[in-house]
């Protein structure tokens, strides 16, 4: 038994060291690339209805895929309370009160910085992810000063919150069918639609964050 | 064709905002409207196109996503809809209200169809990889949803192994980007040459093991079983039937089209999958043959017959390989399906998940076992049925090529089959023993029985009328 | 060789680590860093390998944004699956075959 | 759609669609039950009668649905396969009854009775079918709908006849298949013609095509039970005795015997086969067959048992007949697949009488059987002496058609065989015509279930079919000359099959 | 000068990584693992790839991060 496990640690760790130096060999040898997006990104930039291709990129050019993902991180989501976790109970830790203070000064400020982030994404590095980050962080801020308790199964309000960001995304994609395709934005709107589906998508994400950890984070060993 | 993604994301939402337990009647309402679209669309590639194009976002390839139906993935967008419509139905009766298990189903199940119909409609590597990503999690969520230690273990191991797939999956993506700049499969196969760099024939070799690793080709089968047999019957049906196949048809997808050229320059790749599947029809039905409990050995059968479809990879320079692969494709499908509900309706009715308990069922439960007996006939390759048009096709493919070996082994396949679902049948036909008191034996719905009659029927009426499907395929089957 | 070449190979040496690890680890939550090691691997490769002669390219980027939002709903799945396993069962490791 | 292509359909759906509706009926509607089967059973009769007619006059019936581009589910009804239907179809509406009175009172009749059809209905489609892969599709169909009713005592011991007989009967399918598609590969198609099909690939294919004919009778060879691949029959006893009938006389046996008609006949064409040389190891087999299954069947003290190898003997007479090159031996052939049908369907259904109205289950049993009950023994003596080669029983037409083309074919060796045959069948017969006539009985029978009233020795239903086969094995022997008789209609087909042969 | 930190940089994240994997502590393998996310957002902003960055720190380093302190802290409260 001893000797098979160091056995089997000696082969795979063979195994994936000639496989990294393969990898390294094959890298080290770039063959030209045969198509160059970085042209036509910044070509379709100013149609696209914002200035930061980044962002450009996740909710125009390849919107599609954004849209995918955040049914992913609803659905991770949906699993871990299908999971059976709603059986168990939560109650805030006691924390000490400055701390708590100090929580509760932080989160406005928080949810202030996230807007800030939403609307800067527009033209430089940030956008409905960070800004989502930041939300999700507040919420977890205040569950560890045992100000927010960690949620039980969903109630009806959180779930639309949590739901939001798809359902605004999927009914404006399929509103613009109308221009011939999935997502295709008139340029003179595209600017406000995509705000709006970032606006959507930064609540939810957020909660969604937040909820990951708030769900997860119910201690099994509390008294109900 | 969008209709076909979007609608199971809008019911499998909205299912959630209702709340644990509810939805069941969007989603049966959804998947009516899917299958619609599902046969529209296959009307209309029959019909003369070769292929529906849609460019997201309307920026058109390399720039944006380009979605594409030619016959192989409208066929799989119908297998999905026709299997998933009556497990709607039959889930819908199987849970109860307020059952732990089926609180989060219908979104879940939602999930999984859209993300299966997506990824057979992307055209673009990356997409795929999220839509394979969509298919992973939500499996395994329904898998672990509300199960006991078991279930659990079970879905972390998938967890872990469906991660690991998509992410050789994912690297294989990276290196191509590497490479030609583009991650759009139409552009990429414009590209991809005999010559091709060496980070290109990596990038394909990650991407056919992840997909290997994700479809449970022996000898990387060790997580389905206890997926398969340990989840509801209708989970189980759901992942047997149509989850597995997703990753398959991508490696097909991979192979004949953006690959062909790295193929055609070292055919004697095709014998790997060959190989690997050769083993797994014996390695999965000796333990299909072996196991105790009902449901294992239907997942075990599962891995035998998934070994069938990589036998067609050799024979993909000939006529006639994709059109057996597809067929062996509903055949298993539809069958296993029916399969699993059937035993669903066995556990629910005697509460014991064993062979030996199902003696007597024929007295019991005559359609259900009918049912079983009729997947059974498919999953045998006998006639008339699916599964036997889809083992002629392979045959004769073989013998095109002069493989004698590949007909060996479907024939004796198809005989070790016949071995454990006569296992099963016999118990059932077997008077329930006198001497042991008779089992508490639980009524039934209805729904359940037929739903699994209906599914088992299907698998063996195609099998006199494939006309059409091969129709269907016929495009593709030019492209190879 | 550029520093994104550089951290392309990184991205490769930890894809390997990060494998091996999946591989070999038994402790849950030691597979679940390991898988993680394993997906920034990746995400270096994608962009390293696309930006190599220097300049900026956005379309991987964007991609790595959505993987990492992947990355961690599925870590956080594995997470909750784990602290279930452990609740249940009190181990934090498979049982050593399927049952 | 026309009538000729209505009408073949017809024949199928006449028995499919009763047993269809029967498998839904509550167990307790009997009534019903019964009116279905006798409603489907005569009806096919009568439509078998038209066919015939139709035939008779030069008439061509043939329907066809594509399964696959270039794979057709193809339907002919020609002299050959009416032969077989028409048999079939009168047997079937006997031993329809018969089963109605010997399952009385039984439990799950209405999945017996819904197999039962399903069962004829595979015959019909076996003998209807255009080409091999209908033929391929309609003989599993087969094997699965006997299975339930073999083993529809549900008892330990009938699981393991099931057992068995699957496992001979899907190996032999496995076989089949092969041989089947691969042929389908070398031809592009499997259809039957007179004369045959495989003479087209001509002489360079001959080494391939022998495979692909040991391996396709090999496939048929195990329903027809051809030594060394009829260890399945004697086992498949277990089943009750209508369905033995049915196997032996209806519908296992008489398909793989149909079977290699087709092959012999339709697919290679007799000619083209004895070019290959095909015929006298065929012709050898059918003779070790004969004497084998006669030798057995000296041995056997278990009644149905001995009947069974019995069975195995007497199938091969047709093999025999066809391996013989020669109308004459193929007039013999064709004539003893009817003949051996009526023959042996009458012996099993006594045996039925007797274990079900006495419990008799032996040949040591039978003593003084004949003194209480005279019309079956009288029965059974019938078709005892028919099977002997007796004159004026229809096994005496077939014999002598078979010597006579023994004789033809210049294989003098295969008349010893016959006469070899002959004292073998006296030998195990006549020993049970003995007791059951001359030996006093036994103060107790060894289970009487059913008393004698008056001159009826048992139930009617049980009495009358025996009755009603025994004369047509009379019939069949005395009016072989008149026309409609299967000798007759034995001659049109030989007719058709020998395209350039000239005697 | 700034490949060289870049070297540096690289090394550490590879030792931060390995490390994380292979050491025998549990709870040194999480600071380890949150060290390295970490590093991987230097990594980014090193790439020019700022977006990623911020998310890599906020939700690969933060969240998870945070996740699995908390995992840890009830896998010590649940065994005394």
């Amino acid at each position: 038994m001893k000797v098979q496990r160091v056995f089997k640690r000696f082969v795979v760790g063979s195994a994936a060291l000639a496989f990294s130096v393969l990898l390294i060999g094959v890298m080290l040898e770039p063959p030209a690339a045969g198509v160059d997006l970085r042209a036509a990104v910044s070509a379709n930039l100013a149609v696209s209805g914002v200035a930061h291709p980044v962002t450009a990129v996740l909710l125009n050019f390849r919107g599609y895929d954004t849209l995918l993902e955040i049914a992913v991180l609803l659905l991770a989501l949906i699993v871990i309370l299908a999971s059976g976790l709603e059986a168990l109970s939560s109650r805030p830790r006691a924390v000490d009160p400055v701390l708590q203070t100090l929580a509760q000064l932080a989160a406005p400020s928080m949810i202030v910085v996230a807007v800030y982030l939403l609307w800067a994404g527009a033209f430089r590095p940030g956008g409905a992810f960070q800004a989502g980050a930041v939300l999700a962080a507040a919420g977890v801020l205040l569950h560890l000063t045992g100000l927010l308790p960690g949620w039980q199964a969903p109630t009806l309000k959180l779930r639309l919150g949590l739901t939001a960001g798809l359902l605004i995304f999927l009914a404006i994609a399929a509103a613009v069918l109308s221009q011939g395709a999935l997502m295709q934005y008139p340029p003179r709107q595209a600017g406000m639609l995509i705000l709006l589906i970032e606006a959507g998508f930064t609540v939810s994400l957020g909660l969604i964050l937040a909820g990951l950890f708030l769900f997860i984070s119910r201690d099994p060993g509390d008294p109900t | 064709m969008i209709g076909l993604i979007l609608l199971p994301l809008v019911w499998a939402s909205l299912a959630f905002v209702l709340g644990p337990g509810r939805g069941k009647w969007l989603a049966i309402a959804g998947l009516s409207a899917q299958t619609w679209f599902a046969f529209d669309l296959a009307q209309q590639i029959s019909a003369g196109k070769a292929a529906i194009g849609h460019q997201v976002g309307g920026w058109g390839a390399p720039l944006g996503i380009d979605l594409a139906a030619d016959g192989l993935s409208s066929a799989m967008l119908l297998l999905t809809q026709c299997v998933a419509l009556p497990l709607a139905i039959y889930a819908s009766a199987y849970y109860k209200r307020d059952d732990a298990a089926g609180a989060y189903f219908w979104p879940l199940m939602g999930f999984l169809i859209a993300g299966l119909n997506a990824l057979f409609v992307s055209a673009d590597f990356f997409n795929i990889y999220v839509t394979l990503e969509l298919v992973g999690l939500a499996a395994v969520g329904l898998v672990a949803a509300g199960g006991g230690a078991q279930q659990i273990a079970a879905a972390l191991r998938y967890l872990f192994a469906t991660l690991v797939g998509s992410g050789l999956y994912l690297l294989g993506v990276a290196l191509l980007y590497g490479a030609y700049g583009t991650v759009s499969i139409e552009s990429v196969s414009l590209l991809v040459t005999a010559e091709a760099p060496r980070m290109v024939w990596i990038a394909f070799g990650l991407m056919v093991l992840g997909l290997m690793l994700k479809t449970a080709l022996f000898p990387f089968h060790y997580w389905l079983p206890p997926a398969h047999g340990g989840s509801p019957a209708p989970v189980s049906a759901l992942l047997s039937a149509l989850v597995v196949k997703a990753s398959f048809y991508l490696m097909l997808r991979l192979w004949i089209g953006p690959f062909a050229p790295l193929v055609a320059a070292a055919p004697w790749l095709a014998w790997g999958p060959a190989a690997l599947g050769t083993l797994a029809i014996f390695w999965g039905s000796w333990q299909a043959i072996r196991t105790p409990r009902l449901k294992m050995l239907i997942a075990y059968s599962t891995v035998a017959q998934l070994g069938y479809l990589f036998l067609i990879f050799p024979l993909l320079n000939g006529p006639g390989a994709i059109q057996a692969g597809v067929m062996q494709a509903f055949a298993h499908g539809l069958a296993k399906a029916a399969m699993f509900v059937a035993a669903g309706v066995f556990i629910k009715a005697t509460g014991q998940d064993t062979v030996a308990g199902l003696a007597g069922a024929v007295n019991r439960l005559p359609i259900t076992l009918f049912a079983f007996g009729l997947a059974g006939v498919t999953l045998m390759g006998l006639p008339p049925s699916a599964g036997f048009l889809a083992k002629w096709q392979l045959i004769e493919a073989a013998l095109n090529q002069g493989h004698w070996w590949l007909v060996l082994v479907v024939l004796s396949g198809g005989l070790l089959a016949a071995v454990y679902v006569f296992r099963v049948l016999r118990q059932a036909f077997l008077l329930a023993p006198v001497d042991t008191p008779v089992l508490p034996f639980t009524p039934v719905p209805r729904t359940l029985e037929w739903t699994a009659f209906a599914l088992a029927l299907t698998s063996v009426l195609l099998g006199l009328r494939g006309v059409e499907l091969m129709r269907l395929i016929q495009a593709v089957g030019a492209v190879a | 060789m550029t520093s994104a070449l550089l951290f392309a190979c990184v991205g490769a040496i930890l894809f390997a680590l990060g494998l091996a690890g999946v591989a070999l680890i038994g402790h849950l939550l030691r597979r679940i860093f390991a898988f993680n090691v394993m997906g920034s691997g990746t995400f270096l490769i994608l962009v390293g390998l696309a930006q190599r002669h220097g300049s900026a390219d956005p379309v991987p980027q964007a991609m790595v944004l959505t993987g990492i939002v992947v990355a961690v709903a599925a870590t956080a799945l594995a997470l909750a699956l784990t602290r279930r396993l452990h609740a249940l069962t009190g181990k934090l490791e498979l049982p050593a075959d399927e049952p | 759609m026309t009538s000729s292509e209505l009408l073949p359909i017809a024949l199928l759906m006449s028995s499919l669609l009763p047993g269809l509706v029967i498998f839904a009926l509550p167990e307790g509607w009997v009534a019903l039950r019964t009116t279905l089967n006798l409603f489907g059973a005569v009806a096919k009769l009568a439509l078998v009668a038209l066919l015939l007619l139709g035939v008779a006059a030069g008439q061509e019936y043939g329907v066809r649905f594509a399964v696959l581009p270039g794979l057709d589910l193809a339907f002919k009804a020609d002299a050959l396969g009416l032969l077989f239907i028409s048999l079939s179809a009168v047997l079937w509406l006997f031993t329809t009854l018969y089963a109605i009175g010997y399952l009385e009172g039984a439990p799950h009749r209405s999945r017996f009775f819904g197999f039962f059809s399903l069962c004829v209905t595979a015959t019909v489609g076996i003998a209807m079918a255009a080409n091999l892969f209908t033929f391929f599709i309609f003989y599993e169909l087969l094997t699965l709908a006997t299975f339930p009713l073999v083993v529809h005592r549900g008892t330990e011991k009938a699981m393991r006849g099931g057992t068995i007989y699957l496992a001979y009967t899907l190996v032999g399918g496995a076989a089949l298949l092969t041989g089947i598609v691969w042929l389908h590969h070398l031809l592009g198609h499997t259809e039957f013609a007179h004369g045959g099909i495989a003479a087209a690939l001509g002489a360079e294919y001959a080494g391939q095509l022998t495979l692909i004919f040991v391996l396709l009778i090999a496939g048929v060879g195990v329903k027809a039970a051809l030594v060394p691949l009829h260890g399945w029959l004697p086992q498949a006893m277990v089943a009750p005795a209508p369905v033995s009938a049915l196997l032996h006389a209806v519908a296992v046996v008489k398909a793989g015997a149909f079977g290699i008609v087709r092959i012999v006949y339709e697919v290679f064409g007799i000619e083209f086969a004895q070019s290959l040389e095909l015929l006298a190891p065929l012709a050898m087999l059918a003779a070790v067959t004969i004497i084998w299954g006669s030798f057995r069947a000296l041995f056997q003290d278990d009644l149905k048992k001995r009947l069974a190898y019995s069975t195995i003997s007497q199938v091969s007479y047709i093999v025999l007949g066809v391996a013989l090159f020669g109308p004459l031996g193929t007039v013999g052939g064709l004539v003893h697949l009817v003949h051996q049908g009526i023959m042996k369907i009458t012996l099993f259904f006594c045996a039925g009488n007797y274990a079900e109205t006495l419990g008799i289950h032996k040949v040591s049993e039978m003593n003084g059987a004949g003194r209480r009950m005279p019309l079956t023994t009288l029965a059974f003596s019938i078709g005892a002496l028919g099977m002997m080669g007796a004159p004026l029983t229809a096994g005496a037409i077939s014999k002598a058609w078979l010597s006579d083309g023994a004789t033809a074919a210049g294989m003098d060796w295969a008349i010893w065989v016959l006469w070899t045959s002959s004292f073998l069948n006296a030998a195990y017969f006549l020993p049970i015509l003995w007791r059951a006539w001359f030996r006093p009985a036994p103060n107790a029978w060894p289970e009487e279930q059913i008393l004698r009233r008056g001159w009826r020795e048992t139930a009617w239903l049980l009495l009358l079919p025996p009755l009603a086969t025994a004369i047509m094995t009379i019939a069949a022997g005395t009016l072989a000359e008149t026309p409609g008789s299967p000798l007759e209609w034995a001659k049109l087909i030989a007719d058709q099959e020998y395209l350039t042969w000239s005697p | 000068m700034s490949f060289v930190f870049d070297v540096v940089l690289a090394a550490a994240l590879l030792w931060s990584g390995a490390r994380c994997l292979t050491t025998a502590r549990l709870d040194q393998a999480i600071v380890l693992f949150i060290a390295f996310g970490l590093l991987l957002a230097l990594v980014w902003a090193r790439l020019s790839a700022p977006d990623i960055g911020l998310a890599e720190a906020a939700i690969g380093a933060g969240l998870t991060g945070a996740l699995l302190l908390d995992v840890y802290g009830a896998l010590k409260r649940s065994k005394p």
